[in-house]
């Protein structure tokens, strides 16, 4: 199902090496889901462009490069590689990346946050919309939830991974520290755990609101394998990190990515801020933040 | 019939934030901590003039509830403040054993409550927090109408002593009640006198019950209108006072009619006075995204919805 | 009148570790997880027998519901167990986003229900989990009140889909609901017709709802008795009708009598058939240590206090 | 209110120099207080003596060395340094603590765990207890209030410290890692948590449990001061130890005290073993127990 399938990518970092993946489609298409992005908030009016752009690359890599997926979307996940969101206000990139993945029509993203949508302001298996697993909005869940789906593919023999994403400001819930204390101590090593660290979270720099030290330092301290992801909007460089924490996999830890990334990259007036964690552009700002993000693949 | 009028919408967490600017001037024991959301809490101004008794504790409800229990011991009076799930649901326990069970002065002040949250959809639109906090011991739980009933809430429970939940909302409402009033806690106020049904409402659909009560005037049927803007305690005896002229009541909240208002009243009914009674409020079901307008729409918790189930009701007698 | 007959006292969380054991046997789907209170919960058996299924989170109830709606996903049905109050209030959000509102098929396994948890004391007895959890959409609460009813209970869960709480106890109490009996979730069971008044009791109470009907009779006093295992979904078909014919009604939890049956009761007779009721329960404190059987005597939990109120919702007729 | 003055008291590891406490007085106190948890767990055949025998010459140290208290029991402690309970369970030592400290009459150390009693399962400020300043119970909670009290003392400018201690398998909740994360980002350095490192847990061994891995690594990871008491059941050395972790306070950093002590200490059949986390002897146990602990100061 990916655009370019898996035979045909370049596996970095590791030892499998197959073709190089059409890396200038994956540009365009980054491009493509930020004007999703853009869009599908400037059209209600709310929603959280900041992480969304920020995680870009992170979602194209994972969809359409990283993830073993299957063609068809079951919520029982067997025999594939499966992702959840804890930070799910960065539903926005997420629905994009879904929808242009094949999991349902890119038309829908016209209906984003509207009432009778699937796509939910936070995502939400409560509609049935393909693609989530389970709902997410109130933080500090996720990495649990990812462990139990982890631990599932150990009892079913399923060597397929868990793939799970969170925020830096999100780390601050003491949940997610059970979660990380969790998975070491029972080596839940099929789970690549990435923390989108844009040091940056509502009510400011996340380094003003409260400071959270060397993030490194305490997942190691933890029992994690960490790999530092310093470039998160270089597309090269986030396939290679994610394929480096690939390879760590199977080794007894549970693998922490920390992925340092620009809030509201790709748009330069929301770049390097919390103030477009959760707003909307208005109808200028829509215009040259599309601007600088001409269409590729084209528009829903 | 007695008139309100709408003095320009305003957001009943202006209310509150209103309120907390001004016991940062006259009581320098009030002290605020915040969840990452002082914005959303319209705590800034506080945050600006006392940054000293501001405290940010991050994404991290449970340590917030735990913090502000410590912070009494020595005489402080801590306002928490966060979305109302994160007031409630999420630390629950914490609530429960540090703040009600140890009979701390904490304020639980809560915004974005019930489904005119608005967009950001069903995990944020907690529709359960009345009846979460209802069932703590010693807990009094407040749902504010409007700005000016806000800020004087916030006032008020600043003056008592023992722990508060007071709930208040994210849209633009009708500002209706007095700019001066003094808020009694646990003290229902009737806004309209009415023969032929009660409409006992909270939080925001007070003013819908207020609109529903005129559109039922027109159509022959006096409504009695009473805001309840304490939940706990409850005053029994203007409900029961009211039901026992009318003969049939109408609760309307927005919350879950499973564990909230409605079935508080409804017990307190079948205690002293078994009457019929209808229950506008969301039927146990989750939230969404949309706008506020159009969620008290699709769930039943507007004016219509009164007006039907006070038909319905009436019926019934 | 019926006679029901006490085989022999035991705890309703041995029928639970019963009930997980014999699905560990039959059904290879169940997971069972459990936060450090393995032994109170009786899960021994399992962990024993089935060591790869069984997952042990430490002091940590949060993750463990968050582990067990991620396990759902790839077929596994899991069993959560801790004390009834590290099974709600302490993971309300937990269970509200990532099960209730996820739709996963996880079940919540809670001992040490109530006060009779015993000298523990206060920060244990949780008195208003059925609120808690009955307010969730989706959600399915079960009470149950004896060692062989919980064992069918536990069975039963494991064919339902969907998320379910399952509310247990600490003490030995009366077995007298029959070895074999099939648990209908949802279907309240009669267990004496009467004419004078309908006891709607759940848990613990229920074998104390026989007991008085026994001495109610011998006092000339008609009263149907009705085990409501099933908190939610309520069978109101089963107490209207009753309520219909005995004209008063009386509840009894071990819980708060706010949130708790009770008021669901007095909703579901407020909307379809007002009628008189009394509520045995606790009267909105805390617990405190103790016996169980001195608790119940104190917090008025037992045959004597629902005799009380018996003749009290009769005068009201 | 010490038995001992403080003014009296050689402050070890501090320039301070007074005079020796009295040390053969509070081994005596020692022994008195083991009486105490076995007598009072036995007669109510519930409550847990395990963890209360292991922090034994913690609370003693705390409350007739260590703290600066003041004679009379006052809920909003103004001027005097304060202790709070995280791990609630073991309040028979608390209380037996408590009682031979002054604040309430030994004898109603008799109603522990009865109906109508102040000595609660778990401590409570309920019923009105002296010395009891938030209920603790149900476990992770208790840093966090340490911290609000902690800032309370700063705002009110009262230089006094404040102490907390939780067990090493309550560590395992999630709050914590909140906590400890938030005094570190707010330099709460009046606060000393001590914890009680025993290697036990209800289910077993800690390291069988959900194995923890390197505290000291996780405290200091996450921004503290960490000082190590190796032997928590060597009075001397506790002593030693929390004036070490005195000494580090006002440097703009919270200080953790990892105690090392033997569950179940000072009854043999006890030790080393969580068996005793939550069950009362028998009564030929308790006899037993008690040959072990001769009296000294007199029973209540
Ligand atoms: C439990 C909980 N508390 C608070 C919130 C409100 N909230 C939503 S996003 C957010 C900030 C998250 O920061 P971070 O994880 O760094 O995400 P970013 O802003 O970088 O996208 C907060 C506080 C929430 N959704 N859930
Ligand atoms: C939130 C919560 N979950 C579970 C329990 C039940 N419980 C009481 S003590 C205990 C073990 C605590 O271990 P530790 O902190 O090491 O104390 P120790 O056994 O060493 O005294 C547990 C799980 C509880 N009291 N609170
Ligand atoms: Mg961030
Ligand atoms: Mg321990």
């Amino acid at each position: 199902m990916p655009f370019v399938p898996l035979s045909e990518c370049l596996i970095f970092g590791t030892e499998k090496t197959t073709l190089m993946p059409d890396l200038s489609y994956l540009e365009d298409l980054i491009v493509q889901v930020r004007r999703d992005i853009l869009r599908q908030v400037h059209k209600v009016n709310s929603g959280h462009p900041g992480g969304s752009l920020g995680c870009t690359e992170f979602f194209v890599a994972l969809y359409q490069v990283i993830m073993d997926r299957k063609d068809s979307f079951e919520m029982d996940g067997k025999g594939e590689d499966l992702f959840f969101l804890s930070n799910g206000h960065i539903s926005p990139v997420f629905y994009s990346v879904l929808a242009r993945s094949g999991y349902f029509p890119i038309e829908e993203l016209n209906t984003f946050r509207l009432i009778d949508s699937r796509l939910q302001g936070h995502p939400t298996t409560h509609e049935g919309l393909p693609g989530i697993r389970v709902a997410s909005g109130s933080l500090g869940q996720g990495i649990s939830v990812a462990i139990g789906a982890a631990q599932t593919k150990k009892l079913n023999n399923d060597d397929h991974l868990i793939y799970a994403l969170c925020g830096d400001g999100e780390l601050q819930e003491g949940q997610n520290w059970e979660a990380i204390m969790y998975a070491a101590a029972n080596e839940i090593d099929n789970l690549i755990v990435t923390v989108d660290r844009n040091g940056q979270q509502i009510d400011g720099p996340t380094d003003k609101v409260l400071p959270m030290g060397n993030l490194k330092a305490k997942f190691e301290a933890f029992g994690w394998t960490v790999i530092e992801l310093d470039n998160g909007n270089d597309l090269k460089a986030v396939i290679e990190g994610l394929n480096t924490a690939k390879s760590e996999t199977g080794k007894g830890k549970p693998v922490c990515v920390l992925m340092t990334t620009i809030m509201g990259n790709g748009v330069d007036f929301m770049m390097h801020t919390h103030d477009w964690h959760g707003k909307a552009p208005n109808d200028e700002q829509l215009e040259i933040g599309l601007a600088q993000n001409p269409e590729t693949l084209g528009d829903y | 019939m007695k008139k309100y009028t709408d003095s320009g919408k305003k957001d009943t967490r202006s209310g509150f934030g209103a309120g907390l600017t001004e016991l940062g001037k006259t009581n320098p024991d009030v002290v605020a901590l915040c969840a990452d959301l002082t914005g959303s809490l319209k705590m800034d101004d506080f945050k600006a003039n006392h940054p000293e008794r501001f405290f940010q504790v991050g994404i991290a409800e449970a340590n917030m509830m735990g913090i502000a229990a410590g912070m009494t011991i020595g005489g402080k009076i801590p306002f928490t403040g966060t979305f109302a799930n994160f007031s409630t649901g999420r630390v629950y326990d914490q609530i429960r054993q540090s703040i009600a069970y140890s009979d701390k002065n904490v304020k639980i002040c809560a915004s974005h409550a019930g489904v005119t949250l608005g967009e950001d959809g069903a995990t944020h639109q907690i529709l359960e927090d009345i009846g979460l906090m209802k069932m703590l011991p010693g807990m009094t739980v407040i749902n504010t109408c409007d700005y000016n009933q806000t800020k004087a809430a916030t006032l008020a429970i600043a003056e008592h002593h023992g722990p508060v939940y007071l709930r208040f909302g994210r849209p633009k409402v009708a500002n209706f009640t007095s700019e001066d009033q003094n808020f009694e806690i646990g003290k229902a106020v009737t806004l309209q006198q009415g023969n032929d049904v009660t409409i006992v409402a909270t939080g925001h659909l007070v003013w819908e019950a207020l609109q529903a009560a005129e559109t039922l005037n027109d159509s022959g049927i006096s409504a009695e209108v009473i805001n309840i803007h304490t939940i706990k305690p409850l005053d029994d005896k203007a409900i029961i006072g009211s039901v026992k002229k009318t003969g049939c009541v109408v609760t309307a909240e927005e919350h879950n009619f499973l564990g909230g208002l409605g079935e508080s009243v409804a017990r307190v009914l079948a205690e002293q006075h078994p009457t019929p009674q209808e229950f506008v409020a969301t039927q146990d079901t989750f939230g969404e995204s949309g706008t506020p307008e159009q969620l008290m729409d699709k769930y039943g918790l507007n004016a219509e919805a009164i007006i039907k189930a006070v038909h319905k009701v009436i019926g019934r007698k």
